[in-house]
């Protein structure tokens, strides 16, 4: 029996698969059709301190092997999360990460407090393309990447995941900012930065004009981020961006991660986490390898 | 809600553009509202990467059969057609909120592809007139007219029934205790106000492009108006496809 | 009858479709299926100052609905291009424009005085992932874009064409450099770096770990790019990343570019460039428009 | 050369894992040389995005078919078994360089999929001993009887033939004017020493990732020595995949 646990900074999961934030709600929905005890962590969607309603629509746009989206933070607010979403979550036995955004340091740090050690973990989301107002400048530039890190660390109580955004120059000089900045483990990759144009009414189909791409097309800049990463920091990865099936999941573990996450590849089959989870296992077992960490990073270069 | 494989048995063509494929699968049958949908994997591989929604036409709980019927506009649809009976399809369903089937005497109003949704409607509605408006030929309006105590047609070219629009087929909507409609956002808006003005309930099927189909992307968001007045986005997939029009805005 | 013809900086091309470097060799093997004449613009292999062998393979890797790529600048430098390769390309009515690739300054400079005017334009290759002594660095700080492209003009005979790499934060930023430094039109996107692994043999598939993203799945990345630049300079933009079908070519148009390059498509079909150059001229004849410019950057917002 | 769709005849398995497709191309039955190969597109859409190469097994100019032995891999390759007779495939061929076939006495030698090339090349020689090493099941083996003076056996599990590689099926290549080989690497690296040793002519066929498949990206590189002994990268599409034995370094 090879062992699939894992420790995140502290985060303990029977698994290392873990949901994606803004592709799975707060679980309850994909809850109907499995129990959520059989992933390794949720990370709920972006949470701001107040509710949002997010962008207008189309808010969605398939892509070749992608697609982008401009949801742009749709969500009732830390308060109401914690009331009415995170009891019903905290009913399964599931790791839970907190996904929070702000367009200040002062936002951020005031969910923090607010989220305390309620949840797991918190995840910083300082890379959403989606929110005008400061959210991509937060993540493009190592200075603050630095201080927001540090601030939100400060006052967090439980591990804290920074989340990078692969729309920049260099991904392990920003990786190194969020580390020594005091990040517990680093999530990536968030979205890329896309646009489509619908040819007939000539209009971009998003009607936020750009959005973020994700899913299978942009997997292979997701192994190089992680891969360059995992060579720069000593903290743990999540691995993300296109991972559809437990062979990708393998694929980024090799690269350098810790643990995985499932977005965009839930839209198409509700079971894929678990598949995957199932998937790895088998892995390790037909390969006689005793533990899920045993390979990660161990790429052959 | 069911995920699984479903055999086909027909896939047709069924006016010029227009198919309708039949599927078994008894859980969805037995489990369907009118109104509500199936979320489709089209495809094997990563291309078309999505589910596409396509409303449930009719279900037959006894024959655990579902037919969809769908309009070839772009390549998932395309691909769609070339399924043949004995294969199977990727099939989510039945999702979503739909019509609620009232007692009174009703109205289903459909324009275009969004006449397929009403039927299924309308053969559980005690009493019910349908208004189908098409671009050019006319397709389910046999079946229409079985369930239906009248059944007025139009097109835009005058192939089926009266040419023009169907909001044209009637001046009031006062005799019906409650209206359903289907079709462009354009006559939505039109049946939308005609019934404000006539004092009738009105429920409204809108069509955002999704995602997860089943509530968690948040990305087929639907602008609707609260009790208090204060607008919000809804899910189009969870909360609708079906809306009562009062609280359903239809702005661009 | 619509216009179909682009003037880029000067480059007179019939037509705004042109073949991507590096994929398209020196036009002969694509020549063999159809008349090159046909075609708007070839950019060639691109050219180093001495031969060069490239990289180890494997050299390439398929990913969802794109490639890999780490050939590595193979090419039989720039003399033999001219001795041996030229006199084919311009038997034919199509323009030939030069890409360069280089170590240093002087070395692109050496290629650029070399080539003279026996060329329709320079393509400065300052983006290509996979030669290691320098061609990034050129290519993603403001700085050296800018000094690179100065230097080069000041000894360029003919129009010069600064092709941008996607890889960077801010691609507004580069092509204004690039612009400032005195580039008569700008092309992009080159390739996205991405890596794929072999979970069998657990080694990267490309021998060179990295490679280049192309094809299909980068479009919505590359659309974004064009039209963000299109709004920033004001110098002519010849488009591409996954150009497969007109439709793609007229999204590239309306984003802002002037022109277009086909690149991994020629891969699936060797008819490609031709068959969008057909499309293209349809689509305008029956939409009623007289020329290909006047959709240019026509995007609504 | 030719880029066009065929009509498939057939496609079977002919061994586990192991499917024979014929189509029909009159243009490249006649072209093709033993060796050759075509550039197969699979599938209608973008996954998989690559053509794949086959070589040619037989090209029936008389016939105007072309058959293709292909053993199933990954998505590509169980992709194509999908492939009915009356569909057709986007092929492009006859591509590359292939054997150049040789008046003496000569040997083919092949190990798991690589045996397939070799037989229409075995069928052109005048006078032809075969060695064919499988893994388990063996393929096409009475067609190589056919058209070879002496066919020996080998597999890894003793299923077909002797237990064990395809070279130890014998000491000495000194009998012959020129041997052929296709297969592993390993393989293949044993026979060019022997051939070296022996003083014999040997011609390989190797493989490499490729994208165009016409000579255009560059992409699959194979390492060559030229007669000065420097050593470069050839294109295996298209200055291959045959290459003489003294030019093709095999290394990994
Ligand atoms: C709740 C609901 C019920 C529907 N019921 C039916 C039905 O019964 N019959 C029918 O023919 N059509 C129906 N539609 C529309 C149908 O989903 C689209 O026509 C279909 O997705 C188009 O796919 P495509 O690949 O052919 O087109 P493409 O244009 O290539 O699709 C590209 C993307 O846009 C999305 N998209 C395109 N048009 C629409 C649209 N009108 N609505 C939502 N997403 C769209 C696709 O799903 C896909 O993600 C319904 C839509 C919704 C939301
Ligand atoms: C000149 C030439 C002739 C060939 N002839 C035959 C033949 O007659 N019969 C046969 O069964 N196979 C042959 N092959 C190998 C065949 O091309 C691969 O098995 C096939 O491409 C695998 O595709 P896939 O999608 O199933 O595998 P995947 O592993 O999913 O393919 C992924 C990518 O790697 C490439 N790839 C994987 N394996 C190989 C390989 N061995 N060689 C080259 N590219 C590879 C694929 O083309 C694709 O681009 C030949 C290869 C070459 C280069
Ligand atoms: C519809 C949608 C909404 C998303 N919302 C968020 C979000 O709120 N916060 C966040 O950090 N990432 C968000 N993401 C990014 C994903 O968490 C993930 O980083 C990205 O999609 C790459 O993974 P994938 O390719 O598996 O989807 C969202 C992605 C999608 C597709
Ligand atoms: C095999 C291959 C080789 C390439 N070589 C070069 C090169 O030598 N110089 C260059 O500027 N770009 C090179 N490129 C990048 C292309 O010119 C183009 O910018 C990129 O592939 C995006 O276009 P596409 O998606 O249509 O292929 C190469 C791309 C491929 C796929
Ligand atoms: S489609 Fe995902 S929430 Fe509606
Ligand atoms: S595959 Fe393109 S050069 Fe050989």
């Amino acid at each position: 029996m090879s062992n699939m646990a894992v420790d995140i900074a502290g985060i303990r999961m029977k698994n290392p698969v873990m949901t994606a934030s803004g592709t799975y709600g707060f679980g309850r929905e994909y809850g109907e059709y499995f129990d959520l005890s059989l992933l390794g962590g949720i990370v709920v969607k972006g949470l701001t301190l107040k509710p949002r309603e997010g962008n207008k629509p189309p808010r969605i746009a398939e892509t070749p092997a992608g697609i982008l989206n401009s949801v742009g933070l749709q969500n009732p607010g830390v308060e109401y999360f914690l009331e009415n979403e995170l009891p019903f979550l905290r009913k399964h036995d599931v790791a839970v990460i907190a996904n929070i955004a702000g367009n200040t340091e002062e936002e951020y740090c005031a969910m923090t407090e607010k989220l305390g050690a309620s949840v797991d973990g918190i995840e910083l989301n300082i890379s959403c393309p989606n929110v005008k107002e400061g959210g991509v400048a937060f993540g493009t530039r190592p200075e603050s990447v630095y201080r927001i890190t540090q601030r939100v660390k400060a006052c967090c109580k439980v591990p804290l995941i920074v989340k990078l955004s692969p729309n920049v120059t260099d991904i392990r000089e920003i990786a190194l900012s969020a580390e020594e900045g005091g990040a517990d483990a680093l999530s990536l990759i968030n979205t890329l930065l896309g646009m489509a144009i619908d040819i007939r009414t000539r209009r971009p189909i998003l009607s936020n004009i750009v959005g973020g791409l994700s899913g299978p097309a942009v997997k292979p800049v997701a192994v190089r981020m992680v891969w360059q990463v995992a060579q720069a920091v000593k903290i743990p990865i999540i691995g993300m961006g296109g991972i559809t099936t437990w062979e990708d999941a393998v694929e980024f573990i090799l690269a350098g991660a810790d643990a995985v996450s499932v977005g965009t590849a839930n839209f198409g089959n509700p079971f894929a986490p678990v598949e995957i989870a199932g998937g790895l296992k088998a892995y390790l077992e037909a390969n006689e390898i005793g533990a899920i960490g045993d390979i990660k990073g161990k790429v052959m270069i | 809600m069911v995920y699984k494989d479903c055999e086909i048995i027909s896939n047709k063509e069924i006016a010029q553009g227009i198919y309708e494929l039949c599927f078994v699968s008894a859980q969805i049958a037995e489990a369907a509202e009118p109104g509500q949908f199936v979320h489709v994997k089209i495809g094997k591989g990563l291309d078309p990467l999505l589910r596409r929604p396509i409303s449930i036409c009719k279900a037959d709980a006894g024959q655990g059969v579902i037919s969809l019927v769908y309009q070839v506009v772009g390549r998932g649809t395309k691909v769609l057609t070339e399924y043949g009976p004995g294969e199977v399809l990727d099939v989510m369903g039945p999702l979503g909120k739909g019509f609620p089937v009232i007692e009174g005497k009703c109205a289903v109003i459909g324009g275009g592809i969004g006449n397929a949704p009403l039927l299924e409607l309308a053969s559980r509605l005690r009493s019910c007139d349908a208004y189908l408006g098409f671009r050019s030929q006319g397709y389910k309006v046999e079946e229409f007219n079985a369930c239906c105590s009248q059944v007025q047609l139009a097109s835009d070219d005058g192939t089926t029934g009266a040419k023009g629009f169907v909001t044209a087929l009637f001046d009031s909507l006062k005799q019906y205790d409650a209206v359903y409609t289907c079709g462009p956002k354009p006559m939505m808006r039109r049946v939308k106000e005609m019934c404000k003005r006539d004092g009738v309930k009105c429920y409204i099927s809108v069509e955002e492009r999704m995602g997860c189909g089943v509530g968690a992307c948040l990305v087929c968001a639907c602008k609707t108006q609260a009790a208090d007045g204060s607008l919000h986005y809804s899910k189009a997939c969870k909360d609708g496809p079906v809306f009562d029009a009062e609280e359903v805005m239809l702005d661009e």
